[in-house]
């Protein structure tokens, strides 16, 4: 049949590779975030371009998901795993000159498990994790004593929120960005524009460009238009929609790299919230869709289906455990929780293009389980503050790239700030705890996939696929990599 | 401005000539002739008025004579000269030139003919621009132009925008503005007709002045035939278009041949009639003596010392009148001097400031009061009649419904009785019942005002105020209607608060006359006496002004204004600080002796 | 005239006031407040009410209107609890840009408003009419986004002459901003010319059509004449209302278009208070714009005198 | 003595008395300004109102399949990025415009009416304070005023009716006014004054009749604005919400292909500017026809 896909000029599958010119500027275009924004990666919510430019972590991961060395070589735990001993780089020095020690690390997780701070982080690491347990026997070791033994816990270090800061920065950190990266800043305004420039006693060796400016833009439209008209060279933070990618690809000034399964894609019921207290209701709304159809719709197909399970699909602790689409069972159920032709908001925005066809096509799917879907448009400028976490069901994504434990923890775990659905089963929470203290890499991987069983079945989060970003950049651009949180800030240039 | 002057003596050819002259506009694609086959001819120096009634065409022909035509129309046949020239076969280059040079126009409202954001002296050089004089030059012939069409004070009027001039001062400045041009024909179209008799006379005294010194050709256009005999030469009586009657202007009025001409003639109220003429289909007339009021007929209203104010203004001012049943009587005065107010205040529009007004008779109340606060018996007692046809009467309601309203609202009558009563008021004032169904905009001016005069009789009033009925009505028009409120009062004994400017026919319907100025009554007698005089010098200064198309003394134009007759000192019979009782309820308010302080025209 | 002249700024004084009362009230029901809009995703009940507590929330609401307005009348809009920054310092360049755009579009549509209105009257019915009146009505039909994105598409991306976006910050220079401002200027004067033209034709052809202006034509004075001395000023005499209702327009409704070009306006700033119930930014704007708008019709008053003699001299028959 | 019976060209006199809507009717063909403008929008409705019977094609419903694709046989003017068939979204799209538009003009016109003949006629202190308040509301950005009213109460129909018509109506006061304070010195009223007949049906008899060509010119114009306006909604984010086939809405989804797929953004703009044009051709015609200012109506 004749598809959209290949009615369109395709799609390009990566970003150009090759050897750039020496220098440039980099200009980004950005999602503004609010006034508040800060570069204090323990508290920072959306400036990971910046974090990426100006930090390093001490763990970091790779395309795999596989933990490997930042500013920490190597690492090692004791037999039960609660104690984790870093060995840390050499030779490595802040922006402002000061030299980078096992201090600066111990203070960087201090600050995360400070509950003054309420980082995002601190509700994956205090529960294994208190101040005291963090230790500097020199300079260039860190010595880490958990409360509870954890196999997985460099992986939990490789998080956005864990760049290093230096010793005793807490207060001015967040203006001033001194950290180990391959760019120092050089301005920054919250929710503005800043520019960044390279750093050339960085660890690794100078960054190919000299500099990356970033621009915030509130309209995906504005994001896109200034691509095509050659004013910034990438839209981070953005998924273009198909028909947009195509009209990028189709330009003479950019195109368009994807990043593969760079997000998966949520349609989060309020666990705490009528109608969805139920779980044989939330149970029929996972049966009752099919996520071919909107990954079909959604998407056009640049994705793989999500079946519920955010764990990604080629990363090391996937389960295949899948819910069969049955909307016949979803009506029963439904009818048996006394919700016959149950109606239901859901929430959606321009924040994201996605959101829009995924929600329709949700609605249309779940027609035949007799389910009235009425799509609520909402203002993408206050979405995550008025709707998400607020509205019994609306559309929301996860960028992936967090380890397994992380991803689970953060995100379904009872009590966490991050837990979109508000859902609490101490099952599963008793399940992570196991895993996280077994030694045996068979095992922790069942547990963790007996866990992921749950969220399937149990959990308030449809996740209906898992997406391929569709970034845009111009033809300029070489080198562009992203993954997870962070490009490949050492390689990226521009064409000589 | 002597090759005029050679002209006038060298050639007998005619200045202007005008043959079978048609122009027609279109409307939903039929043409629709106003003016059909007129031809005229105007030798130099002589004025030619054409005279008719309203939409007969007159300023139509008039325009042509500038090669202007109103928006939409066009000539459909024969063709308008001078001097031998075709104007309608001009470029645009020689139409500025004829406009320029040899044709002005002076039109009937200065108010509205005068750039509003322009001074007026500024407005009189733009006249002079084609002579291309130094700037120096100009300037001067302005203030000559301005002394000698007799504005005051001409240095610091010329620097005065028009809205600050008065009406009288804005058409002497449209007459310098058509005098700079130094043109050889004149294009007066109603020139006074919106002014007050006082100013009228001034101007025209002017105009003829001016045309004499001059030696211009004039084209005077005209429906008050008054005006007509004293200044034309040549008359051109127009009727739906086309003429009916021309010839010398003493001979048209005085030996009309076409029966239009002498109906129209006949309707002319004049100063010395002595009750309401009727006229005949041929123009006869006859005067139909009034019935005297019984000297013991009841009062029907009195006013006592009756003061309103328009805010801090005092638009009426002590007035103490008594109107009688069966009564006529008049309120004249210039524009402005409160007659309209006093009116209102009757009607209860506007609640006087001090004073007494009672209403007499069956029903007695305090008019004191604004209509709402009367009782609807006394309410309905006192009713208006309105000047302005045109916007008395609601657009949207059929006649019918505009006189069954009052009906219903006063006597709570049945939709059907309404409807009946309704009827049987519209044949007594003279209408056609079957024309109930009409909307106002399908009546005549004279229909719509017997409408108005029919919705006023049914409230079953007693008290009739007429603001200016006839005012806007053509003079046979007015006829009809002046002898159908004649009939109303005699058949129904009504009481008539009759408002007008025109003297002529203040004389043939009141009984008695009362001369306001500044809100002050001052003289008040019966019709006779007042028109016989002795005088106030006011109410004298306004009987002289009145221009009567049949005395000879004013047919011929071009003569003197007629001479300001020196106020006779009345006989003093009273010992009133105030007023000079003349007897038989005539009386006038004492004035300082000594020179009029001229009025500013 | 002094009187009416301070009667009519009373007025304009009171107008502004009202207009804060009533602005300050319906943004009281702005559901959701400051306080959680600044915590964010981490709100607890706890945090928000010491943040509430921290920036005054809790007084009465008259309370905090009078010494805000008290402030607002030395030029001291208070702190925006958003950004923390005096409300003034976001406030001044914001409003700095939109005038760049609405006095460049002022210029620019007003100028050829009233040539093509004045064209279009003179020749009422014939082409230059017809072709200057299908352009307006297309430009009044067509929405200013649907006008900015199609610039955008042709000046910008096919023929990239001009930038699509702006980049720069709210206080940037001048200088910086002038390319940025034409596509706005160029969106925004279409749809007000549009407007302009129309009322200026049609008050054209009333004044064309009036006495004076015929007894100005018979006087043989040239048509050029005519129209700059006698018709002009009594035909722009209704169209200044218009043009100050537009400019009043122009700066509190250019949200649209600043949406589209990104550009760092007053309308951008306003879309933004309103999300993040941001009331002090959004109070402020209500009143400058409400002090703009009393200020336009002061000086569309003041034109009308300059063009209206009888207004000037107070004479005549004016009650 | 005969008066001369005279018709006034404007109103050619027949002898027959005729139906107030008939004349209306017979003006209107006059003006081709009018007939056009009032086609058009009768076009409209007529095409949101026969939307089911005009094509049988979804306005709602996802085909994945479908998507993208360029004017055929089968879609007329193309599908959009959910495979939605544009042409029947663009004829359905009329129902929301048309609806919400029609229902928050009536509102704002209606409102504004009563209030505007209302206080011309009542003058004095009433007519100041009222004019002080509608003065201070216009001095509000409209767009904040809308942009507070949908954040407070929600983005839906309803809402946006209220917020039009809390935006509009202090400007069809204004012209209502203006227009009745033509008419309220006129002598008609004076004289039902002199009755004594109170405010309501003097309002009703003898002034409403005498406005409601201004009222409707009012209509007309607002309308068109209001439809914009709305589109503007729509286009920010605070209209239909989707998949409602709404053009304002059509237009915002699918601006960024415009290059690849004009006619999904172009076929709802032009069916927006006709519906527009048609408003305003049809406030022109009949201001032309019944000589209504609209000089006052600028604001
Ligand atoms: N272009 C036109 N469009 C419509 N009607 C016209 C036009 N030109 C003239 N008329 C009509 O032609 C008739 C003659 O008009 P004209 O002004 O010449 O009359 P008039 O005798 O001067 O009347 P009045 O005494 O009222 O000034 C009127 O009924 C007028 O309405
Ligand atoms: N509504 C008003 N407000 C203020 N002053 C007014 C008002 N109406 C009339 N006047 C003033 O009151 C005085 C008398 O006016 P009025 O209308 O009674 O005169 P009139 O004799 O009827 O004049 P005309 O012959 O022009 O009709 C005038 O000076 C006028 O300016
Ligand atoms: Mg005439
Ligand atoms: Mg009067």
């Amino acid at each position: 049949s004749r598809t959209g896909a290949e009615a369109a000029p395709s799609i390009p599958e990566g970003a150009a590779t090759g050897t750039p010119a020496d220098g440039g500027v980099l200009r980004i275009a950005r999602p503004p975030a609010s006034q508040a924004e800060t570069l204090d990666p323990a508290d920072s919510l959306s400036a990971y371009e910046y974090l990426g430019a100006l930090y390093n972590r001490l763990v970091r991961m790779d395309e795999d998901g596989e933990a490997v060395p930042d500013l920490a070589t190597e690492w090692e735990p004791d037999d039960e795993g609660s104690t984790w001993t870093f060995r840390l780089r050499d030779g490595v020095e802040f922006h402002d000159g000061t030299r980078f020690t096992s201090a600066d690390a111990a203070y960087t997780l201090r600050r995360i498990l400070d509950p003054d701070l309420a980082s995002p982080q601190a509700t994956v690491l205090s529960p294994l994790l208190s101040p005291e347990g963090v230790h500097t026997p020199e300079p260039g070791v860190l010595r880490v004593e958990l409360d509870a033994p954890n196999f997985e816990f460099p992986a939990l270090l490789s998080n956005y929120h864990c760049y290093v800061v230096p010793d005793g920065s807490g207060d001015s950190i967040g203006e001033t960005g001194i950290g180990t990266g391959p760019f120092r800043l050089e301005d920054f305004s919250p929710g503005g524009r800043g520019r960044v420039v390279a750093y050339d006693g960085h660890w690794e060796g100078r960054p190919v460009l000299d500099a990356i400016e970033m621009f915030a833009m509130t309209d995906i439209q504005a994001r896109t238009n200034a691509l095509l008209a050659g004013q910034v060279d990438l839209l981070s933070q953005t998924n273009l929609d198909f028909a947009t990618a195509r009209v990028v690809a189709a330009s003479g000034n950019a195109t368009i790299a994807r990043s593969v399964n760079a997000q998966w894609y949520v349609l989060p019921m309020l666990t705490t919230a009528e109608p969805f207290t139920d779980s044989r209701v939330r149970r029929a709304m996972k049966l009752a869709y099919d996520p071919v159809h909107l990954l079909e719709v959604a998407l056009q197909g640049t994705g793989v289906v999500g079946e519920d399970n955010p764990v990604p699909p080629d990363t090391p602790y996937w389960t295949d455990h899948t819910l069969e689409r049955d909307p016949d069972r979803a009506r029963a159920l439904l009818s048996e929780a006394g919700h016959d032709g149950l109606q239901v908001d859901l929430y959606t925005s321009t924040y994201d293009p996605v959101f829009t066809p995924m929600a329709l096509a949700y609605r249309d799917s779940v027609a035949d389980a007799g389910i009235d879907v009425r799509v609520r448009n909402a203002s993408a400028d206050s979405y995550y503050t008025q709707v998400w976490m607020q509205q019994p069901l609306m559309a929301t994504y996860w960028y992936t790239g967090r380890p397994a434990d992380q991803l689970l923890n953060q995100i379904f775990r009872t009590g966490s700030s991050y837990n979109e659905t508000a859902w609490s089963d101490p099952d599963f929470d008793d399940l992570l705890d196991s895993a996280r203290g077994t030694a045996d890499e068979d095992r922790r991987r069942r547990l963790y996939q007996e866990a992921q069983r749950l969220v399937v079945e149990e959990g308030g989060a449809m996740t209906p696929m898992f997406a391929d970003r569709l970034v845009g950049l111009s033809r300029e651009v070489l080198n562009y990599r992203e993954s997870g949180f962070e490009f490949d800030y050492l390689n990226i240039g521009l064409r000589p | 401005m002597n090759t005029e002057s050679n002209d006038n003596t060298g050639s007998t050819d005619p200045l202007v000539r005008v043959e079978n002259l048609s122009v027609a506009y279109t409307s939903e694609g039929h043409d629709v002739p106003v003016v059909r086959g007129v031809s005229f001819e105007v030798e130099t120096g002589r004025t030619l008025a054409v005279v008719g009634e309203s939409g007969s065409g007159k300023s139509t022909v008039a325009a042509t004579l500038l090669a202007h035509l109103r928006h939409g129309s066009r000539i459909t046949s024969g063709r308008v000269e001078l001097a031998g020239q075709d104007l309608f076969g001009l470029d645009r280059a020689g139409v500025r030139r004829l406009r320029a040079h040899d044709v002005a126009l002076v039109g009937q409202n200065a108010g509205h003919s005068l750039t509003p954001s322009m001074r007026v002296g500024a407005q009189i050089e733009e006249s002079l621009l084609p002579q291309r004089l130094p700037r120096r030059e100009r300037r001067a012939q302005v203030l000559t132009l301005a002394e000698k069409v007799g504005l005051p004070d001409p240095e610091r009027l010329l620097r005065r925008h028009p809205h600050q001039l008065s009406g009288g001062q804005q058409q002497r400045v449209a007459i310098a503005m058509a005098l700079a041009a130094r043109p050889r024909v004149l294009v007066l179209d109603e020139p006074t007709t919106a002014l007050d008799v006082v100013t009228q006379a001034r101007i025209l005294d002017l105009v003829a002045g001016l045309s004499r010194e001059l030696g211009l050709t004039s084209i005077l256009v005209s429906h008050d035939l008054g005006v007509v005999s004293r200044m034309a030469d040549e008359v051109l009586v127009m009727r739906d278009g086309a003429v009916v009657e021309q010839g010398r202007a003493q001979q048209v009025l005085t030996a009309p041949e076409h029966p239009y001409t002498r109906l129209l003639l006949a309707s002319v109220p004049r100063l010395e009639d002595r009750g309401l003429a009727e006229v005949d289909q041929d123009g006869t007339r006859t005067v139909r003596p009034r019935t005297p009021v019984p000297e013991d007929a009841p009062d029907a209203v009195s006013l006592r010392d009756v003061t309103v104010d328009h805010g801090s203004t005092r638009a009426v001012d002590g007035v103490t009148l008594r109107l009688r049943r069966g009564e006529v009587l008049a309120l004249v005065g210039e524009s402005g001097s409160g007659k309209s107010t006093l009116a209102w205040s009757l009607a209860g529009l506007h609640a006087p400031s001090g004073g007494h007004m009672l209403l007499h008779g069956g029903t007695e109340g305090d008019l004191a009061a604004t209509a709402r606060r009367r009782p609807l018996d006394v309410r309905r007692r006192v009713q208006l009649v309105f000047q302005n046809a045109d916007t008395s009467l609601n657009p949207r309601r059929i006649v019918r419904e505009a006189v069954r309203r009052p009906l219903r609202f006063f006597g709570g009558r049945s939709r059907r009785d309404a409807d009946r009563d309704a009827r049987t008021l519209l044949s007594d004032v003279a209408l056609d019942p079957d024309l109930s169904g009409r909307l106002p905009g399908q009546l005549s001016g004279g229909q719509r005002q017997r409408v108005g005069i029919a919705r006023a009789l049914a409230g079953d009033p007693q008290v009739v105020v007429a603001d200016e009925v006839t005012t806007a009505l053509d003079v046979s028009v007015q006829a009809s209607v002046l002898a159908l409120l004649e009939r109303l009062r005699e058949e129904r004994d009504l009481a008539f608060v009759f408002i007008s400017h025109d003297l002529a026919v203040v004389r043939g319907i009141a009984d008695r006359v009362a001369v306001l100025r500044h809100g002050r009554v001052v003289e008040e007698g019966p019709v006779e006496a007042v028109f016989s005089g002795p005088n106030h010098p006011y109410t004298r200064s306004l009987i002289d002004a009145v221009l009567d198309p049949s005395d000879p003394s004013d047919t011929g134009g071009h003569g003197p204004a007629r001479s300001q007759r020196p106020p006779d000192p009345p006989s003093d019979t009273g010992d009133d600080p105030v007023w000079h009782d003349l007897g038989g309820g005539h009386r006038i308010r004492r004035w300082e002796t000594g020179p009029e302080t001229a009025r500013d025209t | 005239m002094l009187l009416y002249t301070c009667r009519r700024l009373a007025s304009a004084v009171l107008t502004v006031l009202l207009s804060a009362v009533l602005v300050f009230a319906a943004v009281q029901l702005l559901p959701g407040d400051v306080a959680t809009q600044v915590l964010g995703q981490d709100a607890t009940p706890e945090a928000v009410a010491a943040l509430r507590d921290q920036m005054d929330l809790n007084r009465p609401a008259v309370v905090r209107f009078l010494e805000w307005i008290a402030g607002a009348a030395r030029g001291d809009f208070g702190l925006s609890p958003v950004s923390g920054e005096p409300v003034a310092d976001t406030l001044w360049p914001h409003l700095r840009n939109t005038m760049l755009i609405a006095v460049s579009t002022v210029a620019v549509a007003v100028t050829a408003s009233v040539v093509l209105g004045v064209v279009a009257g003179l020749y009422r019915d014939r082409w230059p009419d017809t072709i200057i009146s299908t352009l307006t009505l297309i430009g009044m039909s067509v929405p200013e986004f649907v006008m900015a994105t199609l610039l955008v598409l042709l000046l910008s991306i096919t023929v990239p002459v001009l930038p699509a976006v702006v980049l720069d910050e709210a206080t940037a220079p001048v200088a910086d901003l002038l390319p940025a401002v034409v596509l706005p200027t160029i969106a925004l004067s279409v749809v007000m010319t549009a407007y302009i033209v129309r009322m200026t034709r049609t008050s054209v052809i009333d004044v064309m059509a009036g006495e004076f202006v015929t007894t100005a034509r018979l006087k043989g004075i040239s048509t050029p004449r005519v129209v700059v001395r006698h018709a002009l000023p009594s035909a722009l005499l209704p169209t200044l209302n218009v043009i100050a209702m537009n400019v009043a327009w122009l700066v509190g409704g250019v949200a649209v278009v600043e949406n589209v070009f990104n550009y760092p306006g007053i309308g951008q700033l306003m879309l933004e208070s309103v999300h993040n119930r941001d009331l002090p930014v959004l109070q402020a704007i209500a009143v400058i714009s409400a002090l703009v708008y009393v200020l336009c019709n002061l000086a569309a008053d003041l034109g009308a005198m300059a063009l209206n003699p009888r207004l000037r001299t107070g004479g005549g028959s004016r009650r | 003595m005969s008066e001369l019976e005279r018709g006034n060209p404007s109103t050619p006199s027949r002898a027959r008395a005729q139906h107030p809507v008939g004349r209306t009717v017979r003006t209107l063909l006059r003006s081709r300004t009018a007939c056009v403008g009032l086609g058009l929008v009768v076009l409209h409705l007529a095409v949101a109102a026969l939307a089911p019977l005009l094509t049988s094609a979804s306005p709602t419903a996802n085909a994945p399949d479908e998507a993208l694709l360029g004017p055929s046989g089968e879609h007329w003017l193309g599908t959009d990025a959910l495979g939605r068939d544009v042409l029947t979204r663009v004829v359905y799209g009329g129902q929301y415009a048309l609806t919400v538009s029609f229902a928050a003009t009536t509102c704002a016109v209606a409102l504004g009416t009563v209030l505007g003949c209302a206080t011309a006629l009542k003058g004095g202190r009433l007519d100041g304070a009222l004019m002080r308040v509608l003065d201070a509301v216009l001095a509000i950005p409209p767009i904040l005023a809308l942009l507070v009213v949908v954040t407070v109460l929600g983005a839906g129909p309803a809402v946006i009716v209220l917020a039009v018509t809390l935006v509009y109506t202090p400007q069809v006061v204004r012209v209502v006014r203006a227009a009745a304070l033509g008419v309220v010195p006129l002598d008609y009223v004076t004289a039902a004054r002199a009755r004594g007949e109170r405010t309501l049906p003097i309002l009703l008899r003898e002034v409403l009749p005498n406005i409601v060509h201004v009222v409707a010119v009012e209509f007309a114009m607002r309308a068109s604005w209001v439809v914009l306006l709305i589109s503007s909604l729509s286009f920010l984010g605070f209209g239909a919400d989707p998949p409602t086939p709404d053009w304002g809405l059509m237009i915002s989804e699918n601006r960024t292909a415009m290059v690849v797929l004009p006619w999904a953004t172009l076929a709802p703009i032009i069916a927006l500017a006709t519906l527009v044009v048609g408003l305003n051709l049809s406030a022109d015609g009949l201001s032309r026809l019944w000589n209504v200012d609209r000089t006052e109506e600028a604001s």
